[in-house]
C-alpha cells in the first residue's frame, strides 16, 4: 500500500487522534453517535439492514404496549418477543396521512412505510424504497446489493424497488435461494483476493491534497482560529482513515460456515409449509449475512391481503379478517388471530436466528437493523393509522433498542427517516406532502 | 495504491495562497518557483492577515448553493448544529464553531452529492461549455475554464493562480482513477466544497489608513459581510465586481451599495435569518406537547408555527417598513388552514397563507400573541408565566436572568388539577414569597402572568380550572393589563430598541462586546428613522467601526531571518 | 429454539376496558357493548333510545351568531340501525357460501361444507359474476327487517311517483316513515352483526369521512333564531379539506373548510325553516360525493358513484352544545345502495360473501319511489342516513360563481 | 427553519381536481383531465378539425368521432367491447381495415378461481401472477370498509386482474388498456374497430352534421367526443420547467405548474418573482442567465422570466405575456 499503513496502525490513528473538541453530538439520544461498531480485533464489522413484512396487521388493543419508553409492557400478541425485548423497539401512534389519495385496501400501507409517499394507483411503488437507498450506500461492496425473499410462495410479493412498476422479485423456494447464494459464483470471503475500489482511491487522493493545505492555512490565523483549523484537519484525517480501512483487505469472518444443500420442498400458502420454508430460508439468509454476501435483505413472510390458509380449509386468513365476526367475549377474531400468532412466532424465530450468530463480543442482530412492519393496523377495516412497526437490533450500537416510542399521531415517515440516518444515509428530509418530515425520532423516552 | 499516486501525494505542496504579508514568505515563493517550472502549487505563504473564521450556518450554506448552481440542485444531509453561546447569537457561536468528524462526514457526503448533480448529465450542459478533447483524459484548459469561475463564487473571492493550478491538477490526476473527465471535475468541486475556505467565511484585513497601525476588513471580506448580513447568502456578481474595483472600502460607495441591498426583495431573507437567530428558533425542533391536554397541537401546527412568526415579522418590518416597536402591538398576522383551529378563526384558503387581522378584544398583541412564541415558552402540559417572562427579558430586552437553583420543589407549580390553586398566578405565589426564588421570579412572573389567557399552545382561554384569569402584569414600575398592555409597555421601553440594536451589531460582527459608543450612535440613527429595520441594518452594515479589527495591533512583519526549514514550513 | 408454549386460545383476555381513550375505532369494534351505546348514544339508536334525533330539541339553545351564519362539518354519516333482536326473525343475511349450501339437500350440504364448489355459485356464463353483473342472475330475496320500527323521515306524503309499501314507525312514535333501504339491508352482517351489536357499516363509512374523500359541510345563512325561523338558506356541500382530528381520532371543532363543487364533489343549496329548534329543508335533489376508490376493471363508476337522494330532506335538531344531530332522507336509485359491492366484482362475492344479485333483487322488490312513468316500475328506494355535525368555519364558493348556480 | 417554507407555498389544488381518482385514468369525458395525444399520425381517414371550444377528431367526411367509454358499461356487458351488440342503434362503428389484427387485451370478466389452480380460494398456488407492486391486493374491491364491509379482493383469478390493471404484462404485441397507445384495435361487434387511448371504442353518430358535438356526454357520459390536445412539446429548459395546455396553446410553467411570463415591470416590480438561476450557470438553448440582478435569473430568448401566482392566465399582471415553448 502506498501509505504502508497496516490496518492496525491506520485504526490506531483513528482511536487516539488528538483530543477532539466534539461539538454537540450530531445525532440525538435515540441515535447514539460514536457507536461501538468495532469488533474485538479493531476491524469495523459491516452493519446490515433488513426488513421483515407481514400481512394483515394486528389486533390493536392486544398488540400495542400501553406505556412507552424502556421495558414497556407486553400485551398478549407481543408476548412472544419477551426473550429479545431488550433488542426490539416498538413504534405506535404513527399515522399515514394520504392528502386525499385513496386508501387502496392492503396496497397503501406498505409503500407508505417504505417510500414515505401515498400511492395513487394500484401496483408499483410511488418512489424509491428506503432499503434500496440504504443498499446504494452500504450494498455496493458485497456480492448481492440485496436479497429479497417471500416465504408464502409469491415471487411478486415485494416492496423493494426504485419506484414505478419494477420491483425486485422475491426468491420463493429454499432450494433456489441456496443455489443463488451458495451455488456457483459463491467465493469463500476469507480466501478471495481483494481489489480496492478505484472511486474510493480517487476520494482518498482528494482528501490528502486538502490536508496539504494545513500548513499554509494554520500559519496565517490567530490562536483561536488555529484551534478550529486543527479540529477541521483532524476530522479530515479521520475521514482519510475510514477510506483507508475500506481500501484494505477485510478481516476473516469467523461465523461464516457454508451450509449443506437444501432439498426441494413444496411452496404454497398453507401455514405449516410457509412456516417451514420461512425457517429454512431464514437460516440461509443468516449465513449469507455472516459470510458478507449481502448487507441488505427483505423478508416478506406473507402477502398484503394474506392468502395463508390452514391445511384442508378453503378460507384464507384475509377472508377471515373480513368475514369472521368479532367475538364479543374475547374482543378479537379467534380464527384470524391464529394466523397472527403464527406470524409473531415466525418473527421471533427470525430475530433469534440473527441473534444466535456471534460476531466478536456482539451478535449479528446487534450489528443489524431490522424493520418489521405490516401494511395495515386492523385488517377488518383497512385502517392504516397506528400501523405496527418493530425495530430489531441496534445497527452496531448506533440505535437505542428495547424502547416503545409513541408517535403521538406524527407521520410514519419519521421512522423511515430515522432508519436511513442510522444507516448513514445523508438525508435530512424524507417523504412527500403531509408525510414530508425532517424530525427524526429523538425521544428515546416518550 | 499505485506508485503514481504516492509521488503525487507527497510531492503535493500546500496550496499557494495569494498575497504575502509575511516577509519570509517571499523567499518561499521564490524557492517554490525554482523547484518546478510551471507555477506549480507550492507551500506558498498563508492568506494575508486572516483576522477571523466564521462557519457558514445551514441557511447560508443552502442559499449559497442555490444562488451559485440554481435552486433545483438539492442539498441533502444533516448540518452539525453551531453551539449557541450563553445569552448570545448563533452568529457569534459561528466564530467559535469547530467541525466534528461526524459533521465533516456529512459535509463530505453533501459536497459529493452536489458535485454529482452539477456535473451530472442533467446540469452538465449549463456548467461545462467547453468539450474535453477526450472525455476519458484530463483536459487542463477546459477544467480551468470550468473550475475558476465556480471557485470565485464559492470562496467569495477570485482564486489565486496557485489555487487554480491546484484544483486543475487535482482534477487532472483523478481522471486516472475515475476514468472520466466529468467525474474528476466532480471530485475537484467536492474538494472545493469541503475546503475550509468555503465552509468558513475567512475575514482578511488590510492596514487601516484612518488608524495607522490598525487593520480593517478588506474589500472581499466586506462583500461577504454585506451579503451574509443583508441577504443571508454569498456575494453575487455585482458585489464581487464592486470588491474587485475596491469600491467597498470607500465609505460613500459602501453606503450606496448597502442602501440598494437593503431595498432589494432579498433583504427579507436576511431579516428572517436574523430574527430566527435572535428569537432562538432552533428550539422549535424539540417542541412537543401532550396530545391529551392539547389535542389541537398536531404535526401541521408544529410545522407552521415558526413560519407564522416570520411572516408576521417580515410583513410588518420589511413589506410595510413599520416601526420595530409596533412589532409588539400590531394585530396583523398571517393564517393558514392548519392554524385556524388553534386560534379558532376562519381561514378562507385551503392552501397557503392569507393575511389576518385580530379583533381588538382578542388581546393578540404582535409577537406576544403569536401561538409560536406562547407555545415555545410553555411546558408540555401547561402554560408557564416564568418561561414567558424570562424569554421577554432575555430575548426582547437583552436582560439575562440566572438559572433556577438545583433544589427547587416544583410540585406545587406542576399540579394544575389541584382545585385549591386553580390558576398559575396562585400556584406561583409560593415562589414570590420564598426569599431564594423571589429574586428572579419578581422580574419574570409579573410579565408572564399578563399572557396567562393564552394556554400552553397559545389558544385563547378566559378561565383555568373554572377560575377567571387575572391578567394584570408589571415590568418594574410600569403596570398593565394583558398582552396589549405588555406590548405597549415594551414598545415604550428604550431597552427594547437598544436590545435589537446590540443584537444586530452582534449578528453582523459575530462578536457580542460592541463598544457602547457604536451602539448609541446606531440607536440614535435608528430612532431618527422611526425605528425601521432597513435603517438599522443599513447603519450596522456601513458603520466603519464594525469593519475595524479589534484587539492589539498586529506588530509589523517579523524582521529577522529565520532558519530555512521553518521558512519552508516543513514540519 | 423453544417455541412459545402458549396456545392462542388459552390466552385469556379480560374484557378490554378502553381506559386511556383507546382509538375510537378500537372502541367501536372491541368493546361492542360500549360501542353500540357510544355510537348509538351519540345518535338516537340506543336500544329503546329515549331521545329521538328528530324530536323537538330541549329549550336551552344559545342565540345564533349576529350575522346569522353558522358552519358545521359532518362528523359521521352512517345509516341508522335499531339493534333490537326482533328486527331479523329469520336471522342475519347468509354469506354466499351458506346461501349456496341452503340450495342443496341437507346431506349434500353437510358433505360439501368445506369444499370449494360453493365458489361457482358466484359466477355465471362467460365470466359474469353476481356482483359485477347482478342483473344477469335470478336470486331469491334475502332476509329483510320485519320489525315495525326504524328511523327515517316521512318522504312519500304529497308524491305521485311512489309505490305502496309497509311504512315504519320511529321508536319515538312518529308514523309514516319511508326507509325501505333499511328494510332491505338491515339484516346484513355489515349493518347489524351476528350479535346484533357490532356495526361495521358505521366504522367503514367513518374511514372514508376521516380520510377527507367524502367530507361534507353544512352552512346555514339567514338564521335569526334557533327556536323558530321560517326562512333559512342551507348549503349542504362537499369539501376537499381534510378534517382535523386529535390523536385519538376525535374530530376537533373550529376547523376551516372551503366548499368545492368541482368533480367529483357536489354543492346543494336548500331552503329550510326552523320550528322548535329543529331545522327541516324543503324536498329537493341532494347529491354528495361517494367515490369508492377504484375497482377491478378500473371502473369509472367508482369515481362517479354518488349519494344521489331525490325528493330529499334534511331534518336536524340544534343541540345545546352547539352541534347538529338529525337525519337525511330521500329516494336513491336502487343500484347506488350496493355500488361499492358491485365495484368489488367477484372479490365481494368470494371474500366478503355477498350475493349482490340477491341484494339487488331485494332492493328492486322493495323499491318504493322514483316510479318510471313508461314502465310503471319504481326504480328508487327510500333511505335515510344519520348526521352528526359539529361547529366549523365554512367558506362558500366565491360570490360570482354562486350567482351562476 | 428560517426561510425554508416547510408548508408548501402553493399546492395547486386546482390542477389536481381528482385527488381521489388514480392519476393514470385515460379519459375523453370532460369531467376528468384530458390527456394529450401522444402521436400526430392517425389511422387512415381520421383527421382533426376545429370546433367551438377546441379541436376534435373527425372522420373522412368531417363527422365528429365519439368514444363509447367501455368502463361505464361493465355492469351491462361482461365483454365491454361487445356492449353495442343489439344496442347503440344510432351509432355507426369506425372500423379498422378488415384484416387488422386486434392488439388490445380487455378484461373479460372473472373466472371461477377454484375451477383451476391449487390452493384455497385465494388461488395462492405457486406462480399465480398477482398484480405486481403492492403485496397482492389480489385485484381490488372498492369499499373495503365501506357500505359492504368486506367487499375486498380475494386471490381471485389473478391473471385477468393483472391484465386489467395494465400490469402483469400483456402477451407480446398486445397492449393492456392502462398503457395503450392512442390508437389500438379491438374485435368489435361489427369487426375490427379502433379504440382511442385504451378505453373509448370509436363511433360516429349516424346522420351527424359535421363539426357538431351535441352528443358529448350522452347516456350519462357513456358517449364522449374524442378531443384532440396536441402532444406535449419536448423542451430543452432548466430543471423543472414544463408546459401545460391552456385553451389552445401550450404555455411554459415552473416546477409547481405556475405560469412563466415576461414584460416590462417598470417600478412596481416588487410583486414579480423572478425565475431564479445559478450564477455559475452558462445557460442552455434559448435560456441565458442574467447575473446583474440581485438574484441571478433566467432570460428566455433574451427576456427576463417571472413566475406567476398560479396556473391561471387571468392572474398574470397587466401588460405581460405568458411564455410559449
Amino acid at each position: 500500500m502506498a501509505f504502508d499503513l497496516s490496518r492496525r496502525t491506520a485504526l490506531k490513528g483513528l482511536m487516539n487522534g488528538s483530543a477532539i473538541a466534539v461539538g454537540v453530538p450530531l445525532l440525538d439520544v435515540f441515535l447514539d453517535t460514536n457507536g461501538t461498531a468495532l469488533a474485538a480485533t479493531g476491524a469495523p464489522v459491516p452493519v446490515r439492514f433488513g426488513t421483515w413484512f407481514w400481512g394483515l396487521g394486528v389486533n390493536p388493543n392486544r398488540f400495542f404496549p400501553k406505556g412507552s419508553g424502556a421495558d414497556y409492557d407486553l400485551p398478549p400478541e407481543l408476548m412472544p418477543i419477551k426473550d429479545l425485548q431488550k433488542k426490539i423497539s416498538v413504534f405506535k401512534q404513527f399515522n399515514v396521512p394520504l392528502d386525499g389519495a385513496p386508501n387502496l385496501p392492503h396496497a397503501t400501507g406498505g409503500p407508505a412505510v417504505r417510500t414515505g409517499r401515498a400511492i395513487l394507483a394500484q401496483g408499483g411503488l410511488p418512489g424509491e424504497s428506503l432499503d434500496v437507498t440504504i443498499s446504494d450506500l452500504i450494498g455496493k461492496r458485497s456480492r448481492f446489493a440485496s436479497l429479497e425473499i417471500s416465504s408464502s410462495g409469491d415471487p411478486r410479493n415485494s416492496l423493494s424497488g426504485r419506484g414505478g412498476g419494477n420491483l425486485n422479485p422475491s426468491e420463493v423456494a429454499p432450494s433456489q435461494l441456496y443455489a443463488r447464494i451458495f451455488g456457483t459464483g459463491f467465493k469463500d470471503p476469507n480466501s478471495a483476493t481483494f481489489t480496492p475500489d478505484p472511486q474510493v482511491m480517487a476520494r482518498r487522493s482528494v482528501l490528502s491534497a486538502v490536508t496539504e493545505q494545513r500548513q499554509a492555512l494554520e500559519q496565517s490565523v490567530g490562536a483561536a482560529d488555529k484551534q478550529k483549523l486543527d479540529q477541521y484537519f483532524t476530522s479530515i484525517r479521520q475521514l482519510e482513515n475510514q477510506l483507508d480501512v475500506e481500501l484494505t483487505k477485510p478481516e476473516p469472518l469467523q461465523a461464516c460456515v457454508v451450509p449443506k444443500a437444501v432439498a426441494d420442498r413444496p411452496v404454497n400458502a398453507e401455514i405449516d409449509t410457509v412456516m417451514k420454508n420461512h425457517e429454512l430460508m431464514t437460516d440461509l439468509l443468516v449465513m449469507a449475512l455472516a459470510c458478507d454476501q449481502t448487507r441488505v435483505f427483505n423478508m416478506m413472510f406473507n402477502n398484503g391481503a394474506s392468502s395463508l390458509t390452514k391445511v384442508g380449509s378453503t378460507i384464507t386468513h384475509h377472508q377471515l379478517t373480513h368475514e369472521e365476526v368479532l367475538d364479543t367475549t374475547l374482543g378479537y377474531q379467534p380464527n384470524a388471530t391464529f394466523f397472527l400468532t403464527k406470524i409473531m412466532e415466525a418473527w421471533v424465530y427470525f430475530a433469534k436466528a440473527l441473534d444466535a450468530v456471534k460476531e466478536g463480543d456482539r451478535t449479528l442482530l446487534d450489528n443489524s437493523l431490522v424493520m418489521a412492519h405490516s401494511e395495515t393496523e386492523f385488517a377488518k377495516f383497512h385502517t392504516i393509522d397506528n400501523l405496527p412497526v418493530l425495530l430489531a437490533g441496534s445497527a452496531g450500537g448506533r440505535v437505542r433498542s428495547g424502547i416503545c416510542v409513541d408517535g403521538k399521531g406524527s407521520p410514519i415517515s419519521r421512522i423511515g427517516l430515522t432508519v436511513q440516518q442510522a444507516m448513514g444515509v445523508a438525508v435530512d428530509r424524507w417523504g412527500t406532502k403531509s408525510m414530508e418530515t425532517n424530525r427524526a425520532i429523538t425521544e428515546g423516552m416518550a | 495504491m499505485s506508485l503514481k499516486m504516492k509521488t503525487f501525494a507527497l510531492g503535493m505542496a500546500a496550496v499557494p495562497l495569494a498575497g504575502l504579508a509575511y516577509v519570509a514568505a517571499g523567499a518561499i515563493h521564490a524557492d517554490a518557483a525554482a523547484v518546478t517550472a510551471p507555477p506549480a502549487p507550492t507551500l506558498a505563504a498563508p492568506l494575508d492577515n486572516v483576522v477571523g473564521l466564521r462557519r457558514l450556518t445551514e441557511s447560508q450554506y443552502r442559499n449559497t448553493i442555490a444562488d451559485i448552481f440554481g435552486p433545483d440542485v438539492v442539498v441533502s444531509g444533516r448540518f452539525e448544529p453551531i453551539v449557541r453561546p450563553e445569552h448570545g447569537l448563533i452568529a457569534a457561536g459561528a466564530r467559535e464553531a469547530s467541525l466534528s468528524p461526524a459533521g465533516l462526514e456529512q459535509y463530505d457526503a453533501m459536497a459529493r452529492n452536489i458535485a454529482g448533480q452539477v456535473f451530472g448529465e442533467a446540469h452538465r450542459g449549463q456548467f461545462v461549455r467547453c468539450t474535453p478533447a477526450d472525455p476519458k483524459q484530463a483536459d487542463a484548459a477546459c477544467a480551468s475554464a470550468v473550475l475558476t469561475p465556480i471557485g470565485r463564487y464559492l470562496f467569495r473571492r477570485p482564486l489565486t493562480t496557485e489555487e487554480q493550478a491546484f484544483y486543475v491538477k487535482l482534477a487532472g490526476d483523478t481522471v486516472g482513477n475515475t476514468g472520466s473527465f466529468y467525474k474528476s471535475l466532480e471530485l475537484a468541486l467536492a474538494a472545493m466544497l469541503t475546503s475550509p475556505k468555503f465552509l468558513y467565511v475567512i475575514e482578511t484585513a488590510e492596514p487601516d489608513p484612518a488608524r495607522p497601525g490598525q487593520m480593517r476588513l478588506d474589500n472581499y471580506s466586506r462583500a461577504s459581510r454585506l451579503a451574509l448580513l443583508l441577504w443571508d447568502s454569498a456575494p453575487n456578481e455585482a458585489l464581487l465586481t464592486a470588491a474587485a474595483q475596491g469600491r467597498l472600502t470607500d465609505q460613500a460607495q459602501l453606503q450606496t451599495t448597502a442602501a440598494a441591498m437593503v431595498r432589494s426583495e432579498r433583504f427579507e431573507q436576511g431579516v428572517r435569518a436574523f430574527f430566527s437567530d435572535m428569537l432562538l428558533f432552533e428550539k422549535f425542533g424539540e417542541l412537543s406537547k401532550d396530545p391529551i391536554v392539547y389535542p389541537y397541537f398536531n404535526t401541521e401546527v408544529f410545522n407552521t408555527l415558526p413560519e407564522q412568526m416570520l411572516r408576521t415579522i417580515t410583513d410588518h418590518l420589511v413589506t410595510r417598513g413599520g416601526d420595530y416597536r409596533q412589532l409588539f402591538t400590531t394585530n396583523r398576522t398571517f393564517m393558514t388552514r392548519a392554524l385556524g383551529p388553534v386560534y379558532q378563526v376562519q381561514v378562507k384558503h385551503s392552501y397557503g397563507w392569507e393575511p389576518y387581522e385580530f379583533a381588538p378584544g382578542d388581546d393578540r398583541a404582535g409577537l406576544l400573541g403569536q401561538a409560536g412564541f406562547l407555545a415555545l415558552y410553555s411546558h408540555s402540559g401547561r402554560s408557564s408565566p416564568t418561561l414567558r417572562g424570562r424569554a421577554i427579558r432575555e430575548l426582547l430586552m437583552c436582560q439575562p436572568v440566572p438559572n433556577p437553583p438545583g433544589n427547587v420543589n416544583f410540585t406545587a407549580v406542576q399540579d394544575t388539577t389541584n382545585k385549591a390553586m386553580p390558576t398559575a398566578r396562585i400556584r406561583l405565589d409560593a415562589h414570590s414569597t420564598d426569599a431564594v426564588c423571589s429574586g428572579c421570579h419578581k422580574i419574570t412572573d409579573p410579565i408572564g402572568l399578563s399572557l396567562e389567557r393564552f394556554d400552553g399552545i397559545g389558544a385563547f382561554r378566559t378561565t383555568e380550572n373554572g377560575a377567571a384569569i387575572d391578567t394584570d402584569g408589571a415590568i418594574g414600575a410600569a403596570r398593565f393589563q394583558g398582552a396589549e398592555g405588555l406590548g405597549r409597555t415594551l414598545a415604550a421601553d428604550p431597552q427594547t430598541t437598544q436590545c435589537v440594536t446590540t443584537r444586530a451589531i452582534e449578528y453582523a460582527t459575530g462578536r457580542n462586546e460592541a463598544a457602547d459608543s457604536l451602539v448609541e450612535g446606531i440607536e440614535k440613527g435608528f430612532a431618527a428613522d422611526k425605528y425601521t429595520i432597513r435603517s438599522l441594518f443599513l447603519r450596522v452594515a456601513t458603520a466603519p467601526e464594525a469593519y475595524q479589527v479589534p484587539g492589539k495591533p498586529l506588530d509589523d512583519a517579523v524582521k529577522h531571518v529565520t532558519m530555512a526549514a521553518i521558512r519552508q514550513g516543513r514540519p | 429454539m423453544t417455541r412459545p408454549d402458549h396456545n392462542h386460545h388459552g390466552v385469556e383476555t379480560a374484557m378490554p376496558q378502553p381506559k386511556n381513550r383507546a382509538r375510537l375505532i378500537r372502541t367501536l369494534c372491541l368493546a361492542p357493548l360500549a360501542a353500540g351505546a357510544a355510537l348509538a348514544g351519540a345518535g338516537p339508536m340506543a336500544p329503546g333510545g329515549s331521545r329521538a334525533v328528530a324530536e323537538t330539541a330541549p329549550q336551552a339553545l344559545p342565540a345564533p351568531p349576529a350575522n346569522g351564519v353558522m358552519g358545521f362539518v359532518v362528523e359521521s354519516f352512517p345509516p341508522p340501525v335499531i339493534f333490537d333482536k326482533a328486527a331479523c326473525p329469520d336471522g342475519p343475511v347468509l354469506r354466499l357460501r351458506d346461501a349456496y349450501l341452503t340450495t342443496l339437500p341437507p346431506a349434500e350440504a353437510a358433505r360439501l361444507r368445506l369444499d370449494r364448489r360453493w365458489q361457482a355459485y358466484a359466477f355465471g356464463p362467460n365470466g359474469s359474476n353476481v356482483c359485477t353483473n347482478p342483473d344477469m342472475f335470478d336470486r331469491p330475496v334475502q332476509h329483510t327487517v320485519r320489525s315495525p320500527n326504524a328511523w327515517g323521515l316521512n318522504l312519500s306524503q304529497g308524491l305521485d311517483d311512489t309505490c305502496p309499501h309497509e311504512q315504519f314507525t320511529t321508536p319515538t312514535g312518529e308514523k309514516g316513515i319511508d326507509n325501505q333501504e333499511y328494510r332491505a339491508m338491515g339484516c346484513t352482517l355489515e349493518w347489524r352483526g351476528v350479535d346484533g351489536v357490532s356495526n361495521d357499516q358505521a366504522t367503514g363509512m367513518r374511514q372514508f369521512h376521516v380520510s377527507g374523500e367524502w367530507t361534507q359541510v353544512i352552512l346555514l345563512r339567514g338564521v335569526d333564531s334557533l327556536q323558530n325561523d321560517p326562512d333559512v338558506e342551507v348549503v349542504y356541500a362537499n369539501t376537499p379539506d381534510r378534517p382535523v382530528l386529535d390523536t385519538q381520532g376525535k374530530w376537533l371543532r373550529g376547523a376551516s373548510f372551503t366548499v368545492s363543487d368541482t368533480f367529483p364533489r357536489e354543492r346543494n343549496v336548500l331552503h329550510g325553516r326552523i320550528v322548535d329548534g329543529v331545522l327541516t329543508t324543503d324536498p329537493a335533489d341532494i347529491k354528495l360525493v361517494a367515490t369508492w376508490g377504484q375497482s377491478a376493471q378500473r371502473d369509472l363508476r367508482g369515481p362517479r358513484s354518488k349519494f344521489d337522494y331525490r325528493h330529499a330532506r334534511l331534518r336536524l335538531a340544534f343541540q345545546p352544545d352547539g352541534s347538529l344531530k338529525g337525519m337525511l332522507g330521500g329516494y336513491r336509485p336502487v343500484a347506488d345502495v350496493i355500488i361499492s359491492g358491485m365495484l368489488g366484482g367477484a372479490g365481494t362475492a368470494l371474500v366478503a360473501g355477498h350475493d349482490c344479485a340477491s341484494e339487488m333483487k331485494t332492493l328492486e322488490t322493495l323499491a318504493d319511489g322514483l316510479k318510471n312513468p313508461k314502465t310503471g316500475k319504481c326504480e328508487g328506494i327510500s333511505g335515510a342516513q344519520q348526521i352528526n355535525a359539529i361547529p366549523a368555519f365554512v367558506t362558500d364558493l366565491p360570490a360570482p360563481r354562486t350567482a351562476a348556480r | 427553519m428560517a426561510g425554508r417554507l416547510t408548508y408548501p407555498a402553493f399546492v395547486l389544488a386546482a390542477l389536481l381536481p381528482l385527488a381521489g381518482v388514480p392519476a393514470a385514468v385515460h379519459a375523453q369525458p370532460v369531467d376528468i383531465p384530458l390527456p394529450a395525444a401522444t402521436t400526430t399520425e392517425f389511422p387512415a381517414g381520421i383527421k382533426v378539425a376545429k370546433v367551438p371550444g377546441g379541436q376534435v377528431y373527425v372522420d373522412a367526411r368531417g363527422r365528429t368521432l365519439y368514444g363509447m367509454d367501455m368502463r361505464m358499461v361493465t355492469r351491462w356487458a361482461v365483454d365491454t367491447s361487445k356492449y353495442c351488440e343489439n344496442r347503440c342503434a344510432e351509432w355507426e362503428p369506425v372500423l379498422a381495415p378488415a384484416d387488422a389484427k386486434p392488439n388490445l387485451t380487455l378484461f373479460r370478466g372473472f373466472r371461477n378461481p377454484s375451477g383451476g389452480g391449487a390452493g384455497g380460494s385465494g388461488g395462492a398456488g405457486a406462480g399465480t401472477a398477482r398484480p405486481a407492486g403492492a403485496p397482492t391486493t389480489g385485484g381490488a374491491g372498492a369499499a373495503g370498509g365501506g357500505a359492504q364491509a368486506g367487499a375486498v379482493p380475494a386471490g381471485v383469478n389473478q391473471q385477468q386482474l393483472a391484465a386489467s390493471f395494465g400490469m402483469g404484462g400483456a402477451p407480446p404485441g398486445m397492449f393492456t388498456q392502462a398503457n395503450a397507445p392512442d390508437w389500438t384495435i379491438v374485435d368489435g361487434p361489427a369487426g375490427p374497430q379502433y379504440v382511442y387511448k385504451g378505453y373509448s371504442m370509436v363511433y360516429v353518430r349516424k346522420g351527424d352534421r359535421p363539426r357538431s358535438t351535441q352528443y358529448d356526454g350522452a347516456e350519462d357520459r357513456i358517449w364522449n367526443t374524442l378531443k384532440f390536445i396536441p402532444p406535449v412539446p419536448k423542451l430543452t429548459a432548466p430543471g423543472g420547467v414544463g408546459a401545460v395546455f391552456v385553451k389552445d396553446a401550450y404555455l411554459l410553467t415552473d416546477k409547481d405548474g405556475k405560469l412563466l411570463y415576461t414584460g416590462r415591470c417598470g417600478k412596481d416590480c416588487a410583486g414579480w418573482k423572478p425565475l431564479a438561476a445559478g450564477v455559475a450557470s452558462q445557460g442552455m438553448g434559448d435560456w441565458a442567465v442574467d447575473r446583474t440582478t440581485d438574484r441571478p435569473m433566467w432570460l428566455y430568448r433574451g427576456k427576463p422570466v417571472f413566475v406567476a401566482a398560479d396556473d391561471q392566465v387571468a392572474s398574470l399582471p397587466r401588460a405581460t405575456v405568458a411564455l410559449r415553448p
